[in-house]
């Protein structure tokens, strides 16, 4: 059941993103829209590994993580189509996730910038004797970023309850990791910087529950700040409903070789070898999901558009 | 002003051109930038230029704006040019360290012993759901500290005239692009040229009212003043103001002069855009000059929404500009001739997107 | 507004006071900065209360302004209120992209869901050769974009009630104290009270012009005030602005519907600043009410130098606004009682230190 | 010969900061001013392994670096007077160093500010193809600024020809290195972005400058960024001239310690005990230093001094 569970996850949010890309040219959902189909495994495995009081902070690719933590599915696509059901109440669009009922705390698409917020998170829940661990999503290219190395300072210094996963999927925009940043690993820098590390195969769903297991359990025992780097790869564009192969910024070979790494059709596969999962259990996901994803479109859809009214409200608090 | 070898292109193709121009002329000039070198090559403004010269003048960056703008302070202080571009300028207030405490104020501080001829290309996002970190208009925040260059070409001949001259400059130039110009052609000669960083520029004459304008602004406020001199026959005087920070307060002047109205439209927020700073340094030179209030058209004090729904009022457009026009000379609105206006005035296609043929996301 | 309870303290004393108050109070409330522990304790602002509150209430924190503001952002959304301190304003410009970006949008951009409660304490610096780096006043800078407060109080009194309004307000702001004021003297009550975050103040009454003014200049401006009127009788109205971001425009055009003359005075650089975007706002909702051309009195526009000697004429004195005041009314500088002003007005002790006792460095 | 080269430039740095202090009190030096004194030792270790046309950029705490790399006397101490022959026409004070005929490239006081400025004129020169390295000095505190890993990334990733300077003397201001930094090494980090790091005593001359010829070969020879980390301890108070044991952040063993491990005193003893230096040198280089420092002082006390209108020159190039 528990794989179950995950398999459905990964199902439902690659099903979910596909329906958004097949009605991106609709020209209704009018927002940039970074797609982590390819990359579910992260979002799904890590997640499993958390409570429900237990934050998380993402950033611009922030569907599956959100989707993950439990948060709303009507009130994300809502707010793709600016509408004032949407979770930021069309304000923010599909960079700006927020589902505080799920401890989903917030996604916004300054790179890095939710970094330092997630251990401010987990800080308060220290300085609170809080149980909870606070996660953040970051990408290869936030790890550049100057204030992701403060943040893990900080955060190891006060010893603070927070798991950075940074998903490695070794593209910035069309840029590679080599045009970026020198030949070292990443986590190496974390682990220098006194956190415990972890490294795994992102598009291996049982891997990353494993390693998140040991590093939540780490962060809720106070061993401090854990950080675990995840091998992945995106499949679509980085911004956008469609593939974008033939700009030629990665090879056909490598293309190939990213796109049989589906983590979904293996996980699939190994289940169904274990007999653990069934065709039939499947097609039963596939049509349950089918119908909340359509219901989740007719609820944005018939939704209350917001106003220009609307939108001069909420500056201050 | 326009050559023989000259032909429309748009403004992202004269800012690649002046960019090979500049690099062409001077083995010193470099460009860096998050995507410079990539498919979509900054919006196509650096198409073809790493093949043209190399991997060893045309670079990638990692995502670490504040180091890499005092990287490129620091080669420009060792004898390069190096050329630096955001993707939107809300990404250089990550860099904003570097910008107001070293590079506006290096010259200064040692005596003039040594300069940063370094050029920071930023672009202004707008439309198609950007929202609130992705569409600011911070040109004001720039043009407070001395020492740094502001500029906000408006067509694509000052595109290319003034990347040239910000290159030449040995000051820090911040060079800001609105996105929404990209697309725009205008007639461009193909050597190469200079337009000053610090003088505004007339658009449309008439007598009415002045109407001084920043960025896409101006593009706005021409389309007014077309609209109202062919449907009302009201003239007015559009001022593209192009420098930012070293504000040609002259040429409002002797504009109003003749106008006795000044409005001021900017792309950016109203409270603290460089709007008011124009109106204010008017007011102290020469409000005896002004018949009437003046008044600023510009963004509401509010972030930018993401849903088209809520943004459709939040940018100003022609017909914004000619209201505030018609209103300061208590014009009748209820007329024939204003609905013409309107007419005239009316935009084809969504409010949220450049042009029609734009189909999201930028 | 002087309550029994009420003694002289400085302004220096009244933040720790209010801070102390609120921490007190409230103990979500929170103290991080770099220094805010040690012995000097951030100027006395800070002293004592890590013993009283404890290391799990007051920090020290790296050299990461930035990032540290994002943390305190991240406790602020989880429940805390934390108060941040930095030893100059030019500091927080590596924490631009926080304020800005994160704690100034973060209500807006999720819909209100939910709100930052943070202060960030900022000193301005001036004097003894603090130079271009560690003497900007950049109030403007965070005042233009929507979402963060600011305010720069101006007495002790003030800097007591309003840093407690601060502290209880659910938004981001910013608390910008100038460095010449904390060691002046108010009368402050020791029980805590509030004074609003966007509300200016009359320091001194008259009808001739109305002079509104930023931070330390409005102790300049209350000084000449009093020279004008003991020497020359002439009196002037003098309003402490107070709050930056939320200028309280009606009491300005209140005043100058009486006076018909203003004059801004800021501590900050000329071009840019929100005396301009004060001027503009009164010219645009209130022109017809002035006499006379708006004045601003503001430092020059470039960097501030170290030497002494070069920084002599770098701020303006209550001289300045005086004689701003005097030119405004076309007043005769000839007289003996210009020479009696000018007397009253000169500065005891050096030029560059906030009073006779200081013997640098800050 | 070497060896008095090294031990004069130390003795002298040490005496222009004692008369810097001594007549700091005047208040004819009217501006923050940081000094170096039981930190001679790296400046000097490191500048005796550079070339004149190699580069070098500092922070607030400047004097040692900019007189062992070769700056004016003269127009250090005129600029701390003031004066228009100081190395800024005044417009610094002691914060603002520079001296481009020795490849002082400049000082500035915003912590880390110039850390990235560094490594762009070591990109120049790997640009240029100039065989030059750069240096960069940065304090314990300073390297907590997350610039400095954005700037040793990028180091790093091209190979550049800097060498980093770390002076850990274990305190930013009043606060010691425990409540800022997590418990670890801080070369460590420069490691991990994929520097070549060495750890030294900073407090010894020979130390430093063996390491620092190591390391300036290494980058002179393509072996990209260099990172080294000194140990060393700070006399005075952070800022202005006097002492401030009395406030009590230090405790009085830890100062004893610190004040014993002088470089100056430590080298002499060593030197004198290989016979390689006589009380008859120290003598004269006493002497001459005195003269020298007599001479600057009254070379910028007979300066002209600068006025309001040069201060509104020099805005723009
Ligand atoms: C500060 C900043 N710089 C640049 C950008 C533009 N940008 C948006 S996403 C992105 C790529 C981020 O790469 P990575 O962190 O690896 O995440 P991925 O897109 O691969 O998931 C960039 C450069 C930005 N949003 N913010
Ligand atoms: C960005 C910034 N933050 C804070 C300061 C204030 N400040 C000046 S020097 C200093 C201490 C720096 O410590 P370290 O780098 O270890 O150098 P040290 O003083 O020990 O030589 C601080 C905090 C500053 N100048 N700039
Ligand atoms: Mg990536
Ligand atoms: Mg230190």
């Amino acid at each position: 059941m528990h794989h179950h569970a995950l398999y459905r996850s990964m199902l439902r949010i690659r099903r979910i993103e596909e329906a958004l890309a097949d009605r991106y040219a609709e020209q209704e959902m009018r927002c940039p829209m970074h797609l982590c189909i390819g990359q579910e495994a992260i979002a799904v495995g890590v997640c499993a590994a958390l409570s429900a009081s237990d934050v998380m902070f993402s950033n611009h690719r922030a569907h599956g993580h959100y989707l993950a933590k439990g948060g709303s599915l009507n009130a994300m696509v809502a707010e793709l189509y600016g509408r004032s059901t949407g979770c930021c109440g069309g304000r923010g669009g599909s960079m700006h996730l927020i589902d505080l009922d799920v401890g989903f705390m917030g996604a916004t698409p300054i790179v890095a910038g939710t970094v330092p917020l997630a251990v401010g998170a987990a800080w308060a829940a220290s300085l609170k004797k809080e149980k909870r661990v606070s996660v953040i999503f970051l990408g290869d290219g936030c790890f550049e970023e100057g204030v992701v190395h403060e943040s893990m300072n900080f955060a190891a210094l006060h010893k603070l309850p927070i798991v950075f996963v940074c998903e490695n999927n070794e593209f910035s925009v069309y840029t590679h990791l080599s045009e970026r940043q020198a030949k070292r690993p990443i986590y190496r820098i974390a682990e220098a910087h006194g956190l415990m590390t972890q490294v795994g195969n992102g598009n291996d769903v049982d891997e990353v529950l494993t390693l998140a297991k040991t590093a939540v359990q780490n962060a809720k025992h106070g061993k401090g700040p854990q950080f675990m780097e995840f091998s992945t790869y995106r499949w679509r564009e980085h911004c956008g409903p469609d593939f974008d192969d033939h700009l030629g910024y990665r090879t056909t070979q490598e293309i190939e070789i990213g796109l049989k790494d589906c983590p979904i059709a293996k996980y699939e596969q190994r289940l169904k070898q274990s007999n653990s999962l069934s065709q039939a259990d499947i097609d039963k996901y596939e049509v349950e999901i089918r119908e909340e994803v359509i219901k989740s479109f007719e609820f944005a859809l018939s939704s209350p558009k917001p106003t220009a009214m609307d939108a001069m409200e909420r500056v201050y608090a | 002003m326009h050559n023989a070898g000259s032909r429309d292109i748009t403004f992202a193709e004269a800012v690649r051109e002046g960019l090979d121009n500049a690099m062409e002329r001077d083995s010193r000039v470099i460009l860096i930038g998050e995507g410079v070198p990539d498919p979509k090559a900054i919006f196509n403004t650096t198409a073809g230029l790493r093949n043209k010269y190399g991997a060893q003048r045309v670079f990638d960056m990692p995502l670490a704006e504040n180091g890499l703008t005092g990287v490129c302070i620091g080669a420009a202080l060792s004898g390069m040019r190096p050329v630096m571009v955001h993707q939107r300028i809300d990404f250089a207030l990550l860099a904003i360290d570097q910008l107001i405490n070293n590079a506006a104020k290096w010259h200064y501080m040692f005596d003039g012993k040594a300069s940063v001829p370094l050029v920071v290309r930023v672009i202004v996002g707008r439309g198609w759901g950007q929202g609130p970190q992705h569409s600011q208009s911070l040109q004001a925040m720039f043009s407070l500290v001395p020492g740094l260059k502001v500029v906000m070409p408006t067509t694509a001949y000052d595109a290319k005239g003034m990347l040239l001259s910000a290159i030449e400059d040995d000051n820090p130039v911040m060079f800001i692009e609105h996105r929404w110009l990209h697309q725009i052609k205008d007639n461009v000669p193909e050597e190469s040229y200079r337009v000053p960083l610090d003088k505004a520029k007339i658009l449309h004459e008439g007598n009415k009212v002045t109407v001084a304008a920043f960025s896409y602004m101006a593009v706005e406020s021409l389309i007014a003043a077309k609209g109202l001199m062919a449907a009302m026959g009201i003239a007015v005087d559009v001022l593209d103001m192009r420098s930012v920070s070293q504000l040609d307060v002259a040429s409002v002047i002797d504009s109003v002069r003749k106008t006795g109205r000044l409005i001021v439209a900017d792309t950016a927020f109203r409270t603290g855009s460089i709007a008011g700073e124009l109106i204010a340094k008017v007011v102290e030179q020469a409000m005896d000059l002004l018949t009437t209030k003046p008044v600023r058209v510009a963004s509401p004090d509010h972030p930018t929404p993401t849903s088209h729904f809520m943004a459709e009022h939040y940018y100003p457009t022609p017909q914004t500009i000619a209201d505030a026009v018609l209103d300061m000379l208590g014009a009748d609105k209820n007329s024939d001739a204003y609905r013409k206006l309107c007419e005239l005035l009316q935009r084809d296609g969504p409010h949220d997107t450049p042009n029609r043929s734009f189909k999201g996301p930028f």
